[in-house]
């Protein structure tokens, strides 16, 4: 696909799909969307990008590596978040009366741990598309 | 305390088995102590959670502190944490195995693939058993087919991949089905906790009984298609004979074993057993029971292939447990769940000493065994004691398993399944026979007068004689378990 | 450069080496454990008198007598004993042999302890925990029985095969499994119910696999799986038989169930069937027998003689224990459903053993070779005992007689016919050649072994002063009273009964006179005599054939009079008739001289015609009657699947030919028939893998909603 | 006219049921594998109809609490939650299938279901 105009419009169009899909997670406890729909929207940015310049060059941007720290650790995330509540002795997962600070409804930073795991669920989420696209280019391309 | 175990240990293999790609760039061999001592604290923490069910009463766990028609919940029950103890156990065996036998087919890199499959796949099986929510049952459901999917194609080798395709495609469509069920539950109750849904189903089944026959029938087949019940069971034979032997070990012995058990939840917790009866849904798994008794048995017979025979022998196998299931009788179920422990000790301990022969022989063919009982006498003597214990010979735990679904399958006074029980027993004897004649007495040309059991690496050996004595001990004091079992049934 | 060859050994005239020295001390030790056990029975020399004056020693002999630990040491001591021999087997045979006969040996002593607590009322060890139903153990004068002639025949058999398998392969697995089937008759014949009784009696199955596979030829292979699948087959019927009692009555000891299976309708002849047919498979009852003439020959000999002494006996003690436990009729009540019962599959079973015992015969006479007519030999006697059981069972309470003549004619059996086949085996030993036509003149060379062996035939074909005659006279005595109180036609089986023993006497003669006597142009100048311990076990059977022949009462008195008597039979009949009986009065021994020249002159008859030679058809045979029909089946059920192509091969019609030469077993055929079935039936549905999902849950749906409706 | 109301009424689930039953016929009646794993996707948008169906409420506003709302009607948000979750499922399934078909599709060079199990047949020989 070397055609400049999508090249040059891919490159402008990549910034927005990223914000939006951060946006997304950001706000997912006080607006429709969430880790998923927003991790979603940043793998597909990455996604595009494969597909207009190539799988090689891709692969700069998000080695390997990265897919994988990033897989693991949006995981983590949720995870470890969720044991907070255990050491505090409540069942796992456990929001307000684990002690997370409830803040006011409709901000940003409000509704305790949940724009936390949504990080972590944007993470997980965008990463993995990501590598399963790219994982089903390399196996044709063996 | 105890009552944040169960979710501790669910934490724990879903955490290792994403730190796995981590750890094995330190050292591959700290990853295997790591896992394995993981495992060891997951069943040791899954005895005192038993225990603790035992003496004390269910722990029950709201996920995030939400109410039971909120959130998820969680119900440990002597039901789960018997069945999650049968699961952790086996499982610890084959890890144990798997560490050794780490040459069949998996290359090099795919080892710590294979273990992040494999720590995910305990964490859905353990997570299935817990649980007591339908969705969260789905989804632990899809975690299991994929993982075990994945574990099955893992070798970079042909015949997998058309194997492992059918084997998804079933299997989805299987949980898609189970899916479809739980919708249609869900239109009537608005609840997805089965305490809450058995609550409500009386009040649907006279409101919208179309839905609730939905159900059932959807569920019921989506779960047999998964659980390889008789006529459902083409993709078995394929995807475990050409799984690595450690796979096909957790495969035949516990996976499908867990649908199943999924089933009997459903049945007894959920529909209820009337509600069910009342359908002729009893009278339709006695049916593919039966049959698959016998035919399962029949096509074992004929296969060139040692690890198709074992699967589907599995086929015939599960046609007991599926038996002693439909009676819908305290006496059925403790059989069924007898058989399903002592089916899962023998199927690990048959694929795994099948394993050994592999290792050694690099060839599934049932002809090349003419001397192996003096190569490989350990294994192959496991191979013998579990063979008996399909067989039904007494002693082995096969043999009670066959006596109580005897017993059950008389108080039901369903007395054509005695002939079924004896015929496939026969069958049974037909194709495992052979293969312990050709081990132990006939001989093989490149074979050596003495025994040599010094190439096989312990850590292969240790597990299957572990197997072993488990199926010897079970068959000689059976009440160890049933007492057990009797537990489970009496706070169903 | 030429070598001398040795030139036939120097004959060597009663040349004793030590270790036969040892192995016949060894046996005479045993004689004399025997003798003094008698001695003590009987109250020689008032020994029992003066042993009583004794209190301090009669006290702790009779507290060690009477232990319960005595039982489980006679039971395990074998299969301890099996283990160390596989230990030190890999290192020093000569040890290993030695604690094979010990073991054996010590297990008869401490058998012949017990006799004092079996006869006291026998002696119940339980285990409730074992196997979930738990196992139970009672010796009462029947087991009792069937212990002491185990050990005895076992430890002689074993000191015979110290000698014979001196030079075998593989002689410790043979010596493991010996051990291992030891332990399982005993217990098979110790248990105190059906469940021990088939624990014991499945893992006997298994374990004398073993045995009869031994040299692992061709021919023995294929034997050995006809064996071990029957052997199956008997044990899951046996099975059924025992989950239907157990879920009827709700217990399996040995003991009267009445009032349980009186409310039973059909199932009650279910139980009793399948138990008959299950034990049936191991006592070699017509049609169930096959597997009997192939085994034997094939097995090394000392199995063959404990398989035809001993372990098919355990199959008719089986039949016997049933059939007088559960359904015994009570003398005191009225005849109700269950004496019915009784009565009518008495009946069957009397027919049955009456047909087992002329086919035996009738198949014996046309053998050539020794092992394979002894075997079919063991089928006839083994339709003797069959009859004598269903004789007790189809007179109720006053078929005191049958029983007693089953059990007598167990003993009897065990002893000679492990004798036979001990001289089949040695004379094998030093011809190699089992062709009964082939050998002749052999008393010169083997005078011991010929004399044994003439013993042994007056026994088996029931001459006066012989063991054999006395419980045959006692069956006899049986038929005659079923005639009388029950149905005329068993005067049919009277004659049949009397040809019968003619037939085995012309076979005996025909035996002793092809293998012995004939004169033969082969010299066998290789034998030379020599006395060993063979000779010395052949000699103890023989003798103890005499003894029982000359003194018939010792066993009746002191070992089946008690059984019989703390039984539910009548006990006006017991004491008028059986405990009166005269084993040498005129009629018997006048229809014995009948016999013994109806015998001779089938012998000669035989002879002259050459009727020895006759073989039936093919399709006569058991083995294709069963083949044929499963394999139409699974032709006609190929066809429907699949009109186009021929669903077996052109040259299968072959294959169910049951051409001995073939190679192809039953299994095989079995196999290659299903084979060509699953190719049929499954690829079809493995191409299209969800059309059975919708299939199926579109009839489930339907069924579902029809169900509803 | 009833039966009419009712499918009108019903229209959200009888498209579930449709969908499901068209997947279904797709991933029988196809031999191409690719149309099997798409017979599998409209089977599951089927199902996730359903659920979404099952939550809806007429004039219902998305479940989220904000200040100022007075007696607000919600959508069930469960359904959207869990088909959340079930689409998750579906994409992973969807993914691996598609890379065994190439795996598929590099060892035998074919993804027609027929041509493929020939050619096993003939690599295998039966007996």
């Amino acid at each position: 696909m070397n055609d400049t105009i999508v090249k040059s419009i891919t490159r402008l169009v990549i910034p927005f799909v990223q914000v939006y899909g951060i946006f997304i997670i950001l706000n997912g406890h006080v607006s429709p969307g969430g880790g998923f729909s927003g991790g979603a929207l940043l793998g597909t940015s990455l996604i595009l990008y494969t597909l207009v310049f190539g799988a090689i060059k891709a692969k700069h941007k998000f080695s390997h590596k990265a897919s994988e720290i990033a897989e693991s650790g949006g995981i983590l995330i949720f995870v470890t978040v969720g044991l907070i509540a255990i050491f505090v002795g409540m069942p796992f997962l456990t929001n307000l009366a684990a002690g997370f600070p409830a803040g006011s409804a409709g901000a940003i930073l409000s509704a305790g741990m949940i724009p936390i795991i949504m990080i972590g669920i944007g993470i997980k989420v965008a990463s993995t598309m990501i590598t399963l696209f790219h994982k089903l280019i390399e196996e044709v391309i063996q | 305390m105890i009552s944040q175990l169960p979710i501790i240990n669910l934490v724990a293999l879903l955490l290792m088995a994403i730190m796995v790609p981590f750890i094995k760039k330190i050292s591959f061999r700290a990853t295997l102590w790591l896992g394995g001592i993981l495992l060891i604290g997951v069943l040791v923490s899954s005895v005192f959670i038993f225990i603790h069910v035992a003496n004390v009463g269910d722990i029950i766990y709201h996920f995030g502190d939400y109410e039971s028609f909120l959130g998820i919940e969680f119900k440990v029950d002597p039901f789960a944490s018997l069945f999650t103890l049968f699961v952790g156990t086996l499982a610890f065996i084959i890890y144990v195995y798997s560490s050794g036998d780490k040459t069949e087919g998996i290359e090099s890199p795919e080892f710590s693939r294979y273990y992040v499959l494999y720590f995910l796949m305990l964490f859905a099986m353990f997570g299935i058993l817990y649980s007591n929510d339908l969705f969260n049952t789905y989804v632990f459901i899809e975690i299991i087919s994929l993982t075990s999917c994945a574990i099955i194609s893992i070798k970079r080798k042909k015949e997998p991949y058309p194997a492992a395709f059918r084997y998804v495609l079933l299997n989805e469509i299987g949980s898609l089905s189970f899916l479809f069920g739980i919708a249609m539950l869900y239109m009537i109750s608005g609840h997805l906790n089965i305490d809450l849904l058995a609550n409500t189903i009386q009040s649907g089944w006279t409101t919208l009984p179309i839905n609730i026959i939905f159900a059932i029938v959807f569920m019921t087949v989506g779960l047999s298609l998964k659980a390889a019940i008789f006529p459902f069971h083409i993709w078995l034979p394929d995807a475990h004979a050409s799984a690595p032997s450690t796979s096909s070990a957790i495969l035949s012995a516990v996976v499908v074993k867990i649908y199943i058990l999924v089933l009997i939840k459903l049945i007894l917790k959920v529909f209820g057993v009337e509600l069910f009866a009342s359908l002729g849904m009893d009278t339709v798994l006695l049916i593919f029971g039966g049959a698959g008794m016998i035919m399962g048995s029949i096509f074992a017979m004929t296969q060139k292939d040692l690890k198709r025979m074992l699967g589907y022998s599995s086929v015939s196998q599960i046609g007991y447990i599926v038996v002693g299931l439909a009676l819908m009788s305290d006496l059925g179920l403790r059989s069924a769940f007898f058989h399903i422990i002592s089916h899962g000790l023998t199927k690990a301990a048959l694929f795994l000493s099948v394993g050994i022969v592999i290792y050694l022989k690099k060839s599934r063919s049932v002809k090349g065994f003419e001397g192996l009982g003096f190569q490989i006498p350990i294994a192959m003597t496991v191979f013998g004691i579990a063979a008996f214990s399909m067989i039904g010979i007494p002693l082995t735990s096969g043999f009670i398993a066959k006596w109580n679904l005897g017993i059950a399958v008389e108080s039901a006074s369903q007395y054509i399944f005695l002939g079924v029980i004896v015929i496939s027993s026969l069958l049974n004897a037909m194709y495992y026979l052979p293969i312990l004649f050709a081990a132990f007495l006939k001989d093989n040309p490149e074979h050596q007068e003495k025994v040599s059991i010094e190439k096989i690496p312990a850590a292969m050996l240790l597990p299957i004689v572990v197997l072993g004595l488990s199926i010897l001990l079970i068959g000689i004091y059976p009440n160890l378990l049933m007492q057990l079992i009797d537990l489970v049934i009496a706070r169903l | 450069m030429t070598f001398t060859s040795p030139t036939s050994k120097p004959k060597q005239h009663l040349i004793i080496t030590p270790s036969s020295a040892r192995t016949t001390t060894l046996v005479f030790i045993a004689l004399l454990f025997l003798l003094v056990f008698v001695g003590a029975v009987e109250n020689w020399f008032g020994i029992i008198d003066k042993l009583n004056a004794n209190t301090q020693l009669q006290a702790s002999l009779w507290s060690f007598a009477h232990a319960d630990v005595l039982l489980m040491i006679v039971l395990f001591l074998p299969v301890v004993g099996g283990f160390a021999q596989l230990a030190f087997g890999m290192r020093a045979v000569k040890w290993r042999d030695r604690m094979v006969m010990g073991a054996t040996f010590i297990n008869l002593a401490l058998s012949l302890l017990i006799y004092p607590n079996a006869i006291d009322g026998g002696i119940h060890l339980e285990f409730p925990q074992a196997l979930g139903l738990g196992l139970s153990f009672t010796l009462d004068m029947l087991g009792y029985t069937m212990v002491l002639i185990t050990n005895i025949v076992w430890l002689f058999v074993m000191i015979f095969t110290h000698v014979y398998m001196g030079a075998e392969k593989r002689s410790t697995r043979f010596y493991f499994f010996m051990a291992i089937t030891y332990t399982t008759v005993l217990g098979a014949v110790m248990a105190g119910d059906l469940f021990t009784m088939y624990l014991f009696f499945e893992i006997m199955t298994v374990a004398s696999y073993l045995l009869v596979v031994h040299y692992q030829q061709e021919d023995s292979n294929r034997a050995a799986t006809t064996y071990i699948f029957m052997g199956l087959v008997g044990g899951f019927l046996i099975l059924i038989a025992m989950m239907l009692l157990y879920f009827e009555v709700g217990d399996l000891q040995f003991e009267s169930a009445l009032g349980a299976l009186n409310q039973l309708g059909a199932v009650r002849y279910w139980i009793i069937g399948l138990l008959i047919f299950g034990f049936g498979v191991k006592a070699g009852m017509v049609p169930v027998h096959i597997w009997l003439p192939k085994a034997h020959p094939v097995a090394p000999t000392p199995a063959s003689a404990l398989l035809s002494g001993i372990i098919i006996k355990v199959g008719a003690y089986g039949i016997l224990r049933v059939a007088t436990s559960y359904y015994f009729p009570n003398s005191n009540i009225e005849p109700d459903a269950v004496w019915l019962t009784i009565e009518n599959v008495g009946f069957l079973v009397i027919w049955a053993g009456i047909i087992t015992m002329s086919v035996g015969v009738f198949m014996a006479l046309q053998q050539s070779h020794i092992k394979r007519m002894l075997a079919y030999h063991s089928v006839s006697q083994m339709g003797y005992i069959i009859t004598g059981v269903g004789i007790a069972m189809y007179l109720g309470d006053h078929g005191a007689v049958g029983y007693a003549g089953a059990v007598y004619h167990i003993v009897n059996h065990a002893l000679f016919k492990s004798l036979l086949f001990l001289v089949a085996g040695v004379v094998y030993h030093h011809t190699h050649e089992s062709d009964m036509y082939k050998l002749g003149g052999l008393w010169k060379k083997l005078p011991v072994t010929t004399f044994v062996a003439l013993i042994a035939a007056l026994g088996i074909s029931g001459i006066p002063l012989f063991n054999g005659f006395i419980s045959k006279s006692i069956l006899h005595h049986g038929i005659v009273e079923a005639v009388h109180e029950g149905s005329w036609i068993f005067t049919l089986a009277e004659w049949i009964f009397i040809a019968v023993s003619a037939g085995t006497v012309a076979s005996f003669i025909k035996l002793m006179y092809y293998v012995f006597f004939k004169k033969t142009t082969e010299t066998y100048a290789q034998i030379g005599f020599e006395w060993d311990g063979m000779n010395a076990a052949m000699i103890a059977l023989a003798g103890l054939i005499a003894v029982i022949g000359l003194a018939p009462n010792f066993i009746m008195n002191r070992f089946l009079l008690p059984q019989i008597r703390s039984m539910n039979f009548d006990p006006h009949f017991v004491e008028e008739v059986l405990s009166q009986l005269n084993y040498f009065q005129g009629s018997d021994l006048l229809t014995m001289l009948m016999v013994v020249a109806l015998g001779t002159g089938i012998f000669l008859v035989g002879k002259k015609f050459n009727l020895f030679h006759l073989h039936l058809p093919r399709w006569l045979s058991v083995e294709y009657l069963i083949v044929f029909p499963w394999y139409m089946l699974m032709y006609r059920s190929c066809k429907l699947i699949d009109r186009k192509r021929h669903p077996l091969d052109p040259d299968t019609e072959k294959m169910i030919s049951t051409d001995q030469s073939n190679p192809t077993g039953f299994l095989e055929r079995f196999q290659i028939t299903v084979n060509r079935f699953n190719d049929r039936y499954e690829k079809p549905f493995i191409q299209n893998d969800a059309l059975i999902y919708v299939g199926l849950i579109v009839i489930i749906l339907i069924f579902a909603i029809i169900r509803l409706i | 006219m009833n039966i009419l109301e009712r499918i009108v009424e019903n229209i959200n689930y009888l498209g579930g049921a449709a969908l499901f039953l068209i997947g279904l016929h797709t991933v029988v009646t196809h031999t191409n594998l690719i149309k099997k794993i798409i017979g599998i996707n409209i089977m599951g948008t089927g199902v996730f109809l359903f659920f979404i169906a099952i939550g809806n409420i007429e004039g219902g506003t998305p479940p989220i609490w904000l200040e100022g709302m007075e007696n607000p009607i919600f959508v069930n948000p469960v359904p959207s939650a869990l088909i959340l979750t079930g689409i998750v499922v579906s994409v992973s399934v969807t993914v691996y299938l598609l890379s065994l078909v190439i795996r598929i599709f590099q060892t035998y060079g074919t993804i027609d279901q027929k041509e493929l199990a020939e050619i096993m047949e003939q690599e295998v020989p039966h007996d």
